[in-house]
């Protein structure tokens, strides 16, 4: 609800910076719109940019419960990309094999990444921002320097070789409707782990130990809770939704890695749709939707000359007015005491 | 009781200065009335008590009057003139101090700090002058016989001065009328002696003084009036001199209420638990727990008599395995459980009553249903697998709500909402309900109301009689000797002695807590 | 092979004015280096040739064939690509949009479908002659050469430089560090920082934004600078001595032009080189080089275009020269 | 190693540490009156641009003059110190979740310096400064002859100022009245209701001086580092600095080692890059040196540490 009203307030901002630069906001907004809609190929490019968002927000929202604070998908993101891209080039096998090796192969991979966190704050600890800010880095340069190994490197390009057919998931099929967009099982598959989040969170012992440890450390160690093997967990499980988001990326669309001169931001997005999404599963996956359609079809308002920044401020807008959402609470509570004063004169 | 507030008479004492008047006080969290049209009338040099049970609305009264609530409706006048007390700033400036129920202390910071704080003595470069500071603080510390050390920090220093400091911080703000919220639910008998005679010395001093508390005996020996509030409603006020214990209690209660437990003799039968040459050491490494043995029987209640910090706390950790034990043994049927996990402790038949409730007894941002299983969640008919059964969580909670009666009535709300009686109870039906071999209780009624109480000894007693064995720590010699069979005197880490509850009295446990005692091999 | 389908090109000429669009890199079409040359290039097309320019900014490396497709869409003529990251893309972009036209600036490719013309600069042979510049004017015999991150494009100006160099002065010292970043000028500073201690007495930078950070220092302690991409003079008048520029520019007006007369390169590419005026060094150069140099240096260029002077473009080719 | 190598190597590492200590005394302030702050990278960045684009245009209008830099500086601080107050409206007044406002702040601060940029100098980057308008080189004159001692202390103003500012924040926290408040507030906000504090003001005070700092940070690398602002200027070291105030145990003293170490490792690698050894090694694994060691260094001293306790919470009345 309030939420809604957000993102109107967003958009609003967002109108009057385009007014000031002297374009028509209604015409700006009708054309992201329209990158959105006018054809299904743009939407399912949409559907696809948004698919790694559902994932880095789960990862972020899942962290949340449990009461870390996941700045790591970032890195958690390039590893499971690195190793899919990997696995996906260099194993040779039938698909039905390929694909899960590949898929599993990445996010237990990223996993690890992510466990290695929550172990660092177990055994020393060393607060998670820290370690996680630092191992973004850390995943960057390691990518950039597996990608630019012999054999590695497709000569002429500063990237990996694309993943063999095999251990694809485009959905093609559809091409006389989406054209080259790259629809994949990703999307399907981020759904589904949503669901699968939520009920673990919320409907296993599992979800009740890492909340309690979450939210109280001391009363989860009084209820025989192994504090330390649960912050590694949830850590490694946070790693493995973010690593999940890469490599199902790869494996439905980039199809290989990069060198990277700086993180893409699949991460911090993550962690405002997380945020959009009130860290709930199901308000992730539809947060991310709305953070892609707004990324995408907002790249569409350069055609009119707007500067792609206003894209970042809108966003930043929603975002804003989502974390002051008692602004209208307020203003409602306002407009109720003036009524209470009338009716007492 | 006259509500205009005029000469007011109270055995030998005369008052007639009017100094706080609550008028129809209404307060509503949301559709919930925690306080409704409650008024109260105090007087110059009057020490009134605030009578009623957990959750009646007392702390939110006060809270009011020291304006950190907004009334929803109703006045408050001070000295007689109308005062809208927006915030505490406008309390203290009308000479309102209040020492809350759970410490206003900024752990970190010295007690001169916390004291000063937000009336700092300042010099060059807004320098603040920890000297004066602390020259201040000892001033008025000796004014009133109230002793502490300026520059020991509030996380070092027992519970007994951290209230002295929230003492100080009100009298260092020139209070004339203190509020004191359930001072003496954490105090050990020492520290309640010392502090009724506090009270005395800031009544000779002209101080007006509101005590809320869950102790009659205490609003005996202090209060003249007393005004007791039932759900939200004042019932009444009356003069204490003139009413007995009882009375008092039925008021606030609404119905009887008996003092003394009743418990027909028994047996004791075999060793329960058994605690050979325990060394704990607590966060400074320091062994507070020193070559301790104990024996607790099935069929009866141990109880621990002791001044606070003489190595409890340290003591049942240990045995509960929230604590590493540097040597010695516990055991449990006869099996050793030293230095076993805290699941593995519980498994082998011991339910822990946590002294500190909101640290290690609850998850304050669960639901009340699910901290209902906090320790069970993993077992049958709660889980199947690693699902969880609502339904039958839900109900579990429901049925123990009603059977412990915890208010409000809502297995949804969050622990955090209840108010702290009321979440002591949850804790309680949860540990009586796993009918444990051996039950350990610490400080099981602090901050409840006497029908509270009731209830968790009768609670306490019925384990016994199920010839299970029961270990309860408690500061209260009272209740100890109410409850126990047998008391174990613990001095400085060491047991001193155990003697029959039937064969021995206050001054001869006074005593022995004091170190006078003989330690035997 | 200048064969493309003839009607295509021909319509819209007739009717409406060309359309071209391209999309640039993360870096954005202001970014004062090689995608803002590209749209200058463009619009020098629209001043001389009536072409309508456009452009779309990418902000991640997703963007690249959602950008492509978007333009196709636009109905433009021709839709570049601008920058190797995105060769894959405009690659996979020919393939699904057979009838569309599509260019890359820095991209090489194999065997390129017919709607695809690669782009490739000969940015050693601009770097021999800044290279043979620094050569010639250095007091310490010691240069310097920082470089973004080890790419291969970047190995064009390190050994251009350097066979540059030696070929001036055969015992000239030179220091190489790669930055392992195009973005982080700091870096940049404390390499010219040392490098300059070290007593380089002129530095040649290859990196983007840490680059920057070089010419801050050569500004602050007087010493000299050679540029990269755009004549970077105009950032430190009195330090930037010359800059091997890429004229992005150029390749984009020339392909235009092509395409206008109906003869658009599709399925080949194109290096551009001293000879086709791909790349140079910067006008501003007689600025602070003396006259003499210059005058060599425009006989070296002669001799390059003339293919006497073999220019080393990666380390093989280079250690190969001695 | 030579010494002019070990010389360079202190100097890269003040000069690298600069901004990081602005940034970390900025989450420092916010943090210890209990407001969370993830938005130092886009306060930074902010700061980056409102910093050399005023220089510029001021510049421009008034010619090379002393107060140039300086102004520009105070308005880098300024415009930081806005975007401090839009984190302090939604994480005080309405109680916003601290870590979405932050989010926010990074997007917005990004957002509209570029935005501004374009429209004023009709490119995502800003011209450069002249080196006279430039933030000053104080011991610039006195350093000339000795090479040696140049490249450890010809450092920029803002290079020193960072240090005083650690020092001064250091007495304000704990030897003044407004300290002890805002740390009262960070550890106890009810205790210090009680006692008369108001709450929000020291909080909304407290995230205004630390929108500042950040914006300080921002210029102390777009005025004296580089001479001008682009996107990709402040990349990250808002999250670094935010790292180096947690290292440093919420205090400045601590932020200040954290952001000396941070410094100094990347100091190392990019001398280690200069050397015949180094340059066998690849860049992107040299790169990796300052994260790696600040993890080692991490668990080497038990990273133990502790928020303000009330750190990331709003205050309420009427809750407790
Ligand atoms: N901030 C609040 N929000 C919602 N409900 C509240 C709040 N404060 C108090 N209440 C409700 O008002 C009731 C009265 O609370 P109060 O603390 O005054 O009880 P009390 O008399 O102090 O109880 P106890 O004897 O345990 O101290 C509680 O049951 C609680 O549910
Ligand atoms: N967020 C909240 N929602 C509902 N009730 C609340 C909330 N915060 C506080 N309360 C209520 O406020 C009242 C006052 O808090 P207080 O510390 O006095 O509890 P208490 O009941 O007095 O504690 P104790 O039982 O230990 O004496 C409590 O009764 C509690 O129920
Ligand atoms: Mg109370
Ligand atoms: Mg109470």
């Amino acid at each position: 609800m309030y939420t809604m009203l957000a993102i109107l307030m967003g958009l609003l901002v967002g109108a009057v910076i385009i007014t000031i630069s002297g374009y028509n906001p209604v015409e700006a907004y009708s054309t992201m719109l329209k990158g959105i809609f006018s054809k299904p190929k743009y939407m399912a490019r949409t559907i696809i940019r948004s698919t790694p968002l559902i994932l880095t927000g789960l990862s972020v929202a899942f962290a949340f419960r449990t009461g870390l604070f996941n700045i790591g998908v970032e890195g958690q993101f390039i590893i499971g990309a690195l190793v899919a891209s990997l696995l996906g080039y260099f194993l040779d096998l039938p698909a039905i094999i390929h694909i899960p090796i590949v898929f599993l192969g990445a996010t237990i991979a990223a996993a690890l990444w992510g466990a290695i966190a929550g172990y660092l704050k177990a055994r020393f600890g060393v607060h998670e921002v820290i370690a996680t800010i630092m191992l973004n880095w850390i995943a960057l340069y390691t990518s950039n320097y597996i990608i630019t190994m012999e054999g590695v490197k497709k000569p002429g390009t500063e990237s990996t070789y694309d993943i063999l057919e095999s251990a694809r998931i485009t959905i093609t099929g559809f091409r006389h409707v989406v054209g080259p967009a790259r629809i994949h099982w990703g999307t399907l598959i981020a759904i589904i782990i949503a669901i699968i989040v939520s009920y673990i969170l919320f409907k296993t012992t599992i979800g009740y130990e890492l909340r309690a440890v979450g939210y109280n450390k001391d009363a989860a160690k009084y209820g025989g809770i192994n504090v330390n093997k649960n912050m590694i967990l949830a850590m490694a499980i946070a790693g493995a939704l973010g690593g999940a988001a890469g490599a199902l990326n790869i494996m439905g669309e980039g199809y290989h890695v990069s060198v990277l001169a700086a993180t893409e931001g699949y991460g911090f997005n993550g962690i405002a749709v997380a945020l959009i999404g009130n860290n709930s599963p199901l308000g992730v996956v539809l947060s991310a939707f709305l953070f892609g359609g707004i990324t995408f079809g907002g790249m569409r308002m350069q055609q009119l000359g707007i500067p792609t920044e206003v894209i970042n401020i809108v966003i930043g807008s929603i975002v804003f007015f989502i974390a002051t959402y008692r602004i209208f609470e307020y203003t409602k509570k306002y407009f109720k005491k003036k009524k209470l004063q009338k009716e007492v004169k | 009781m006259n509500k205009e507030g005029g000469i007011k008479v109270s055995g030998s004492k005369q008052f007639n200065e009017v100094v706080v008047e609550m008028k129809q006080i209404v307060k509503k969290f949301g559709d919930f009335v925690a306080n409704d049209h409650i008024d109260l009338t105090v007087h110059k040099g009057e020490v009134h008590a605030l009578l009623g049970e957990n959750g009646a609305g007392k702390s939110t009264l006060m809270n009011i009057l020291y304006g950190l609530y907004t009334p929803t409706s109703g006045e408050i006048h001070i000295n007689g003139k109308y005062v809208d007390i927006k915030n505490p700033n406008i309390a203290i400036e009308n000479g309102i101090g209040m020492v809350h129920q759970h410490f206003m202390l900024v752990k970190p910071f010295t007690v001169a700090e916390n004291i000063v704080l937000g009336m700092e003595p300042t010099g060059f470069a807004n320098k603040i002058n920890m000297d004066k500071a602390t020259k201040d603080v000892t001033a008025i510390s000796e004014k009133y016989g109230l002793h502490v050390d300026p520059n020991a920090k509030i996380e070092d220093i027992s519970v007994g001065m951290q209230q002295r400091v929230e003492i100080l911080k009100a009298l260092y703000r020139g209070a004339e009328i203190l509020i004191f919220d359930e001072p003496t639910a954490v105090l050990t008998p020492q520290e309640i002696k010392e502090f009724i005679q506090i009270i005395r010395n800031l009544t000779n001093e002209g101080k007006s003084i509101i005590l809320i508390t869950h102790k009659l005996k205490e609003i005996k020996e202090t209060s003249d009036f007393c005004t007791i509030i039932r759900r939200g409603k004042r019932i009444g006020t009356v003069n204490v001199e003139e009413s007995t214990e009882d009375d008092l209690a039925s008021m606030m209660v609404g119905r009887e209420v008996s003092f003394e437990v009743e418990k027909e003799e028994r047996k004791a039968k075999g060793e329960v638990l058994k605690v050979e040459n325990l060394v704990v050491q607590d966060h400074r490494g320091i062994s507070v727990v020193d070559g301790l043995n104990l024996s607790v029987r099935a069929g009866e209640i141990l109880g621990i008599a002791g001044v606070d910090g003489n190595g409890q706390s340290e003591l049942i950790e240990a045995i509960t395995g929230l604590r590493p034990s540097k040597s010695g043994k516990v055991l449990i049927n006869g099996n050793d459980v030293t230095n076993k996990t805290p699941r593995e402790v519980f498994e082998s038949g011991i339910s822990n009553i946590p002294e500190d409730r909101q640290k290690h007894g609850l998850v304050l941002d669960f639901t009340v249903e699910e901290n209902m299983v906090l320790e069970n969640y993993r077992k049958e008919p709660f889980s199947k697998g690693v699902r969880i059964m609502e339904e039958e969580v839900n109900s579990f909670a429901k049925e123990l709500m009603e059977k412990f009666d915890v208010r409000p009535r809502n297995e949804k709300n969050k622990a955090r909402a209840l108010s702290g009686g009321n979440q002591q109870k949850v804790i309680i039906a949860r540990e009586v309900t796993n009918d444990p071999d051996l039950l350990i209780a610490t400080q099981p009624t602090r901050g409840l109301d006497v029908g509270a109480i009731e209830f968790v000894h009768k609670s306490l007693v019925e384990q016994r009689d199920k010839d299970k064995a029961v270990l309860l720590v408690s500061f209260e010699l009272d209740e100890i000797m109410s409850v126990s069979d047998r008391i174990a005197v613990i001095y400085e880490g060491k047991i001193v002695d155990v003697v029959n509850a039937k064969e021995t009295n206050e001054n001869e446990l006074g005593l022995m807590m004091a170190g006078g005692g003989k330690v035997e091999e | 092979g200048a064969k493309p389908e003839e009607p295509q090109t021909e319509e819209p000429a007739k009717e409406e004015a060309l359309k071209i669009a391209m999309v640039t890199d993360v870096g954005g079409v202001n970014d004062k280096s090689f995608n803002q040359s590209a749209w200058e290039g463009l619009q020098k097309a629209e001043n001389e040739l009536g072409v309508k320019p456009g452009y779309q900014e990418s902000k991640q490396e997703a963007d690249y064939s959602s950008n492509l497709e978007l333009l196709t869409d636009a109905g433009n003529d021709l839709v570049w690509g601008i920058g190797f990251l995105m060769g894959s893309q405009v690659e996979q972009a020919a393939k699904d949009y057979p009838e569309q036209k599509f260019a890359i600036i820095d991209n090489y490719y194999e065997n390129p479908s017919e709607n695809l013309l690669g782009i490739t600069f000969k940015e050693q042979e601009a770097s021999f002659l800044v290279g043979y510049i620094a050569g010639k004017m250095t007091k310490t015999n010691k240069v310097g050469f920082i470089g973004g991150m080890d790419f291969a494009v970047i190995h064009r100006f390190d050994y251009g430089f350097k066979a540059g160099v030696k070929h001036a002065n055969p015992d000239a010292e030179i220091l190489s560090q790669y930055a392992g970043a195009f973005d982080k000028p700091a870096i940049g500073r404390s390499i010219a920082e040392s490098m300059y201690a070290k007593d380089a007495d002129i530095i040649f930078h290859a990196a983007g934004d840490t680059g920057n950070g070089m010419i801050e220092v050569a500004k602050e302690k007087g010493k000299y600078a050679i540029g990269v991409d755009k004549d970077q003079n105009p950032d430190a008048p009195e330090n930037v001595i010359t800059s091997a520029v890429k004229r992005v520019d150029n390749a984009i007006y020339n392909v235009a032009k092509d395409l206008k007369e109906g003869n658009f390169k599709g399925g080949t590419n194109i290096t551009y080189g001293l000879a086709e005026g791909g790349v140079d060094i910067a006008p501003s150069s007689d600025k602070l080089v003396p006259k003499e140099i210059l005058d060599e240096v425009a006989k070296l260029k002669e001799q390059i275009i003339a293919g006497e002077i073999k220019v080393p473009a990666n380390k093989e080719e280079f250690e190969a020269m001695k | 190693m030579e010494l002019r190598d070990l010389a360079i190597i202190l100097g890269t590492t003040l000069m690298y540490c600069t901004p990081l200590i602005y940034g970390a005394l900025a989450g420092v302030f916010s943090e210890n009156s209990g407001v969370v702050n993830i938005g130092i990278e886009g306060m930074m960045t902010i700061g980056a641009f409102a910093g050399t684009a005023s220089g510029f245009l001021l510049q421009e209008a008034f010619g090379n003059v002393w107060w140039v830099p300086l102004l520009g500086f105070i308005i880098a601080g300024i415009a930081g110190g806005l975007f401090g107050l839009l984190h302090a409206v939604a994480s005080v007044t309405f109680k916003a979740d601290q870590v979405i406002s932050g989010i926010a702040i990074n997007f917005l601060g990004g957002g509209v310096g570029i935005f501004l940029a374009r429209r004023i100098f009709a490119s995502t980057t800003t011209p450069a400064l002249p080196l006279e308008s430039k933030i000053s080189r104080p011991l610039h004159g006195l350093l000339k002859d000795s090479p040696i001692l140049a490249s450890v202390f010809d450092q920029f103003s803002t290079v020193y100022f960072a240090f005083f500012l650690v020092a001064l924040s250091w007495y304000v926290l704990y030897r003044t009245k407004l300290g002890l408040r805002i740390r009262a507030v960070g550890e106890h906000p009810k205790a210090a209701d009680t006692l008369g504090i108001n709450v929000y003001k020291i909080r909304y005070f407290s995230v205004i001086l630390s929108g500042i700092l950040a914006g300080f940070g921002g210029a102390s690398l777009s005025m004296a580092i580089v001479a001008n602002f682009r996107p990709t200027l402040i990349s990250g070291q808002g999250f670094i600095a935010l790292a180096a105030m947690i290292f440093g145990k919420w205090k400045p003293q601590g932020a200040l080692v954290a952001c000396l170490l941070f410094g100094a490792t990347t100091a190392i690698q990019i001398y280690l890059g200069g050397t015949e050894a180094g340059a066998g090694i690849s860049t992107h694994l040299l790169s990796m040196i300052p994260y790696v060691v600040t993890i080692f260094v991490l668990i080497g001293f038990g990273g133990k540490t502790s928020a303000p306790a009330a750190s990331g919470a709003a205050y309420e009345k009427d809750e407790r």
